[in-house]
């Protein structure tokens, strides 16, 4: 018997702007001590499928439609709000996305950790401590006794994700619901949460239903795939059959997504746009206190038409390395020379100009976007800043821009968040290509995307690049995505670059210990 | 953190020492003296009375003389009250008022917090609704009309409550403190409707959820904490602002209290009176201040390690 | 004090509490005799003659004041000053014609300051719409904060100034000195020798009762024809009185003497029955 | 490529001014609130009448029936007389023409001050900020009431200065808050990238800033300008403000307040026409919070 059985489940969300099915008649089941994986997009309804289980979606806005969910002989669905209180937390539990928002900020670890225990078994405080403190060492926490009293914010994200593990495991449920629980992650602690995550499953004999959005990453700990499209589930198998016999063209989509393979190269373009030479960028904290060494003593060129790909982990300081040479963040030490121009110099009026040959394409296309702009407005800003054009071509600029990234004119007044995190990144393409630059900072220009959208936006690049003869640094924690499109790669480490090389000679032959530890914890290597 | 209060002291000294210099000159500057009286005093009595106060000095050496005592803690005759020093009028009047404020934001923290916790919760309907609707009245309603209103209803129609007095009746520091603290539940009540509706959004809260909690401990136990810290914040001010603000209502109930000396002394030009007053109560804003954020801050775990830390 | 809008109320209540008795105190308008248009003596004259003090008593005032049309109060120790003038709109019109604006024309603007009050501006207000439908003058008020408006009077920095004025003593001289020339509560510019005169070095040295009541006589009729104030009304003392005392009664000074009160706590107000 | 053809949608060629759209997008929005058009409607109704008060009046506001005194409401005098005999309803139409302009005047003198006050001391950070807002903190402080009755000695008494005046208090609070909604903006990465546009810092704040920081400005202005009214009757008090017979709403509350047990009817209709204009505006103010806030019809 299968420990959850989800049939034909319906849930829309009611708005003023009328009612929408989120999800659509959809079935699966999790089998004790198995892994059932659901695999879809943002929007797909996945992660509303799992929630409605629960009566965790607000309501009103959603409602659920129809469907059993068959749990131990209870309908899930028709259980009263008391009912569901005791299984939540007890039979099934949850692990979210975002350790670091899911964490109560304001109450130690300790106390959310007892929580579940206190509500549900009736413990004495003194002995909820000692069985949380048990849980802590297990999925590796270490010193659990003092980790016990602090607060969130004293830990790292994957601590965080170690801790939000307990606490869901904490009255030994039967069922795991994990949604989406590595994609906040660096990949190297991606690594470690899965495998955290297999083992316990396998010590415990949970049956775990896993949320992504990532068929890589679950490629390895998988029992079960079920791939979701707009509401409906398109496809279900075995880990197997899904990535070698794909049946319905949007698993295959999905699969064709995931970066792979490198480009080819020219070699030795030797002709040298920015140098950077002993560049450091230190924050200081008030008082005598250490300086944060965010970028400490870095050198080396960029190539003209190159992609340059700057990879490592959250805290490395890549993304300091590139705010620096785009003069965002303050410049302790070093020199920053562009096409001659030394850049480090520059300032007011200068700086304004200049401005207009180098641009940059941030992470989130959800903050980097002005929410009170139309996409119009947005564009229009740099073009008669830097009179790029006459107010009286304005729009034919604007209409151009919207073509070269792939956006339908008859969005342009429209606001961000009427856009999918892909087209508003286009949106930010386009803003960024408006002054005409020569030489683009990519700051994870697609980790907030969807694995489909992540590879249109990539190719998008790589063929802008191409047309307007673009130098770009391309900063990035994922190993595939700069695998995929960097000529030349430098991995970053506390500040310091440990290992630079063409593509090939890096991935292929990794000089340093960081660069293969990188390497190895890129998921599904093994399917690839 | 002691390090942010000691920072967050010595910047408040410049403050201080800029708004008595200001207020030594302004007070002075303004049209009619201590000792302007309807009926016209002899000019050799008033000369007598200026030189006995030293007002026949060069108003630089008057600066200087009140400075000087002012370092030594001694905030100088009043003007008004023959024979009673500005201190002693202060302390005399301080711990009444002191009272009337403490139970007045009482009432506008039970008052408020219910209310705005209340709507949070249902938001855009009734219960959100009603509630904040009183709460814009009671922001808008000058405590010169609700004092008497209140008056009329529990003090002369329904006579529950004596109308007027501090400490001699029992009962009677309810309706000054009702009065006072209105237009501070409703501050409150908006603003911790706002607090609890963002946390409530949270991821967090769903975690909880998620675990089972019953919905009380959730909101009581995890959304409160961080959804009250904007009210934590909004005390400093809100109690220095009562101080100054207990004038109407010191004066609407006959309490003996600093608010009604405050007004009085600008009213009498007492000169040393207004002063004293001035440097006592911006003081005691910089005090609320600084205490209310260091409880915001130390409310907040994140907030606290940082300022623990050294940092700022 | 008793509040003003109080009155009725408590008036209106069987076996009343309230109690007025004249006090010894004028309410009058200080007009400064340097400043036109109210250096002319006429515009002076018609602007008195065209306040209604029966009516101004009778509404705004709630019966609490008597009608004034002298500065010293009536029956000062036996003194009763002259009645000068009356209520007189007919008159005050041809005044003021005389004075150079007929029916108001070319008037240029009179200001009221008074000090920030209730009573006082509720007179103010009252006299102002006199002013303007009697005689078809434009008239501003300004109430000022009591420090300021004190300024404005000693440096007489005004035209027409609210004041009042209680006796010290009971005595009419006391009311009347306090416009000779440069008198320090005069603030008017009033200056007449004769005025002076008969008030600093006459009057002082009468032999009788009689023959010094009729200087005061001469002296004030003087003061009411050349009208450096306008005098409004005189002063009542007013107190709500418990039936449950006894013996109190009421006199010019309006100083309690305690006594022969006495109290009979069995009596209550007809209001509170419980 | 595609290179443009003269075939457009039409609506592209019509945006000729930038930043427009917001502005035109938050009115289309705010038709829609009904609350927010009936809190509207009522405003506009209070200001067509206080600008058409000297011919709609049905008496002369200062005309007085002393005899009369005060009466409550009857056929000939809707909402009653005053202890003057005058008509409350005349009144209270002639009050709303100086509270109306008071409290629009000197609120927007306030968020002038305020806004530009608090954007530059928050934008701009670090010594700035620190100067900036101990001046605030300083302001904050002084005797308010010696200093109004200093400006009337220095500048006379005229109406401006009471805007001045009023405006001169109501700002500080505003800096504030907008000094805390900057702090908290400028972290965002749509201000870096602006920065790295080539924007200059004022342009950024007007453009970027300042538009999204809408919302709690507009929310602390509603309830700015009924407090601005009341404040005016304390600064008549102090001789500032406007002179009788002239009146305003907040005076019309004084006075009332002071009758309210014999003539209640003198505090309620001005106090209804206070509490009207409160709440008009609040749903005006929240309704064009939500309208400027775009994202808003989506959750």
């Amino acid at each position: 018997m299968s420990l959850l059985n989800v049939e034909n489940l319906e849930v829309s969300f009611v708005t003023r702007n009328g009612t929408s099915k989120a999800v659509k008649g959809v079935s699966f089941t999790v089998e004790p001590k198995q892994i059932t994986a659901i695999i879809g997009e943002s929007g797909s309804g996945k992660s509303v499928s799992c929630y409605a289980l629960l009566g965790l979606i607000p309501s009103p806005p959603g409602r659920i439609d129809g469907g059993v969910a068959s749990f131990e002989g209870q309908n899930l669905l028709t259980l009263s709000e008391a009912e569901l209180r005791k299984i939540r937390g007890s039979d099934i539990a949850m692990i979210f996305q975002d350790p670091m928002t899911c964490l109560n900020p304001y109450l130690t670890i300790g106390e959310q950790l007892i929580e579940p225990l206190l509500v549900h078994r009736n413990l004495s405080r003194a002995d909820a401590k000692t069985r949380a403190i048990e849980l802590l060492n297990e999925v590796g926490i270490r010193s659990p006794d003092s980790t016990f009293d602090s607060f969130p914010h004293e830990f790292s994200g994957g601590m965080r994700q170690r801790v939000m593990i307990a606490m869901a495991l904490i009255n030994e449920p039967k069922l795991l619901i994990a949604d989406e629980p590595t994609t906040a992650l660096d990949v190297t602690i991606q690594a470690q949460i899965l495998r955290l995550i297999a083992d316990l499953q396998k010590h415990r004999d949970i049956g775990v239903l896993f949320i992504s959005h990532d068929l890589a990453v679950v490629s390895d700990i998988a029992d079960q795939i079920v791939v979701m499209e707009q509401g409906e589930v398109v496809e279900s198998g075995a880990p197997d059959a899904i990535f070698n016999h794909a049946q319905h063209p949007y698993t295959q989509k999905l699969l064709a997504a995931i970066p792979s393979g490198e480009r080819d190269s020219e070699e030795a373009k030797d002709d040298a746009l920015i140098n950077v030479q002993n560049l450091r960028t230190w924050f200081h904290g008030s008082g005598k206190t250490e300086p944060v060494k965010a970028v400490d003593d870095v050198s080396f060129d960029i190539h003209r038409g190159e992609i340059l790909g700057l990879v490592g982990e959250s805290g490395s300081g890549k993304s300091t390395l590139g705010r620096s040479i785009m003069r965002l963040a303050p410049v302790t030490g070093g020199q920053i020379t562009f096409d001659g121009i030394q850049l480090t110099g520059l300032e007011g009026r200068d700086l304004k100009d200049f401005r207009s040959r180098m641009q940059m394409i941030f992470q989130d296309p959800f903050a980097s976007l002005n929410p009170r702009m139309t996409v119009y407005d947005t564009l229009a800003e740099p073009l008669l800043l830097h009179n790029v054009c006459q107010r009286a071509e304005l729009d034919q600029h604007i209409a151009k821009l919207m073509d070269d990234v792939g956006l339908a004119r008859n969005f342009i007044r429209k606001y961000p968040h009427e856009f999918s995190g892909g087209q508003r990144q286009r949106i930010a393409i386009g803003r960024a290509l408006a002054t005409r630059p020569e030489f683009i900072v990519a700051d994870e220009p697609v980790s907030a995307l969807d694995v489909t959208i992540q590879a249109q936006i990539l190719d998008l690049l790589m063929a802008l690049g191409r047309e307007h003869n673009l130098t770009m640094l391309f900063v990035s924690h994922d190993m595939a995505v700069i695998r995929h499109i960097a000529d030349r790669v430098l991995v970053m480490y506390h500040g310091k670059i440990v290992e630079a090389g063409p593509v090939k000679q890096v991935f292929n032959n990794p000089a340093e210990p960081y660069t293969q530890s990188l390497l190895s914890s890129i998921p599904g290597v093994a399917m690839m | 953190m002691l390090r942010f209060i000691i920072s967050r002291l010595l910047q408040a000294i410049p403050v201080i020492f800029i708004v008595i210099t200001a207020t030594f000159f302004l007070v002075r500057a303004a049209p009619g003296g201590p000792f302007d009286a309807e009926k016209v005093v002899l000019p050799e009595v008033k000369r007598a009375l200026e030189a006995q106060y030293k007002l026949d000095l060069p108003l630089h050496e008057q600066y200087f003389a009140y400075l000087s005592d002012l370092a030594q803690g001694e905030l100088g005759p009043s003007f008004k009250y023959p024979g009673r020093s500005v201190n002693e009028i202060l302390f005399s009047g301080l711990p009444v008022t002191a009272e009337l404020g403490f139970y007045a934001l009482l009432i506008a923290l039970i008052i408020g917090v219910t209310a705005g916790v209340l709507a949070s919760l249902k938001p855009n309907t009734r219960q959100d609704y009603i509630p904040m609707s009183l709460a814009m009245i009671g922001i808008c309603m000058p405590s010169f009309l609700l004092g008497p209103l209140l008056v009329l209803v529990f003090g002369i129609y329904l006579e529950w409550l004596p109308i007027s007095g501090w400490g001699s009746i029992p009962g009677d520091k309810i309706l000054p403190s009702i009065t006072l603290g209105a237009a501070y539940a409703a501050y409150v009540a908006r603003l911790s409707r706002a607090g609890m509706l963002e946390i409530l959004s949270q991821d967090y809260i769903r975690t909880a959820r998620a675990k089972g909690l019953p919905e009380w401990q959730v909101v009581g136990k995890h959304a409160l904490r961080g959804g009250l810290i904007p009210v934590i914040a909004f005390l400093g001010p809100a109690f220095a602002g009562l101080l100054a603000g207990s004038f109407v209502v010191e004066t609407i109930f006959q309490i003996p209290g600093l608010g009604r000396f405050y007004v009085q002394a600008a009213f009498n030009r007492d000169y040393t009176m207004i002063l004293g007053t001035t440097v006592f109560l911006s003081s005691l804003i910089v005090l609320f201040n600084l205490i209310s954020d260091v409880a915001a801050a130390w409310l907040n775990p994140r907030l606290r390690s940082q300022l623990s830390g050294g940092g700022q | 004090m008793v509040p003003l809008d109080k009155i009725p109320v408590y008036r209106e209540r069987p076996n009343t509490p309230y109690l007025q008795s004249p006090y010894l105190g004028t309410y009058y308008y200080l007009v400064n005799t340097e400043r036109p248009p109210v250096n002319n003596v006429k515009v002076r004259q018609a602007l008195s003659m065209a306040v209604d003090r029966e009516k101004l008593v009778r509404s705004v005032l709630q019966e609490t004041a008597v009608p004034a049309y002298s500065i010293t109060p009536p029956d000062t120790l036996g003194y009763f000053p002259p009645q000068v003038f009356s209520y007189d709109p007919d008159k005050a019109r041809a005044l003021l014609a005389e004075a150079g604006y007929p029916n108001g024309e070319g008037w240029p603007g009179l200001e009221i300051i008074y000090n920030t009050q209730e009573a006082h501006r509720k007179i103010a207000v009252a006299i102002q719409q006199m002013w303007k439908s009697e005689l078809n003058v434009d008239i501003t008020l300004a109430n000022q904060e009591w420090k300021v408006y004190l300024n404005s009077v000693s440096q007489r920095d005004f035209q027409v100034a609210r004041r009042g004025w209680i006796g010290d003593y009971v005595d009419a001289n006391n009311f009347l000195d306090l416009f000779i020339t440069d008198g320090g509560n005069n603030n008017t510019g009033y200056s007449n020798p004769i005025y002076d005169d008969l008030i600093l070095q006459r009057a002082p040295r009468a032999q009788s009762r009689e023959e010094r009541y009729a200087l005061f006589t001469e002296a004030e009729t003087m003061l009411m024809e050349e009208m450096p104030i306008i005098p409004i009304y005189t002063y009542t003392s007013k107190h709500l009185i418990h039936p449950s005392v006894e013996g109190m009664y009421p006199n010019l000074m309006d100083s309690l003497n305690l006594k022969y009160v006495k109290l009979h706590p069995e009596q209550t107000l007809s209001g509170e029955v419980n | 490529m595609t290179t443009l053809q003269s075939s457009e949608p039409a609506d592209l060629l019509e945006n000729a001014e930038m930043g427009a759209s917001l502005w035109r997008d938050a009115w289309q929005r705010l038709r829609k609130n009904k609350m927010a058009v009936g809190g509207g409607i009522t405003l506009l109704l209070f200001i067509v009448v206080a600008l058409l008060t000297p011919w709609l009046a049905p008496y002369s506001y200062e005309a007085q029936n002393l005899d009369l005194g005060a009466s409550p409401p009857s056929a000939a005098h809707w909402l009653g007389t005053d202890v003057f005999g005058r008509d409350v309803l005349t009144q209270v139409m002639y009050g709303g023409r100086v509270s109306l302009a008071v409290g629009f005047i000197a609120t927007a003198v306030a968020l002038l001050i305020g806004v530009t006050w608090g954007a530059i001391a928050g934008y701009v950070g670090g010594r700035v900020d620190a100067v900036m807002m101990r001046i605030v903190d300083i302001l904050y402080a002084l005797p308010f009431m010696i200093f109004i009755v200093l400006l009337m000695v220095v500048f006379g008494r005229n109406v401006l200065l009471l805007f001045l005046a009023i405006g001169a208090v109501e700002w500080l609070t505003m800096a504030r808050i907008m000094r805390s909604q900057v702090q908290s903006l400028r972290q965002q990465e749509f201000v870096e990238a602006a920065i790295s546009l080539g924007l200059s810092p004022a342009a950024i704040i007007r453009r970027h800033v300042i538009p999204n920081a809408l919302g709690p400005i507009i929310v602390y202005t509603t309830l700015t300008i009924p407090s601005v009214m009341l404040l005016e009757a304390f600064l008549s008090f102090l001789g500032l403000g406007i002179q009788p017979p002239q009146t305003s709403w907040g005076l019309l509350i004084s006075y009332g307040a002071e009758t309210m047990e014999e003539y209640p009817w003198l505090l309620i209709f001005p106090g209804l026409a206070l509490t009207t204009t409160l709440f008009s505006l609040n749903f005006l103010g929240d309704g064009l919070r939500d309208a400027l806030d775009v994202r808003g019809s989506k959750d």
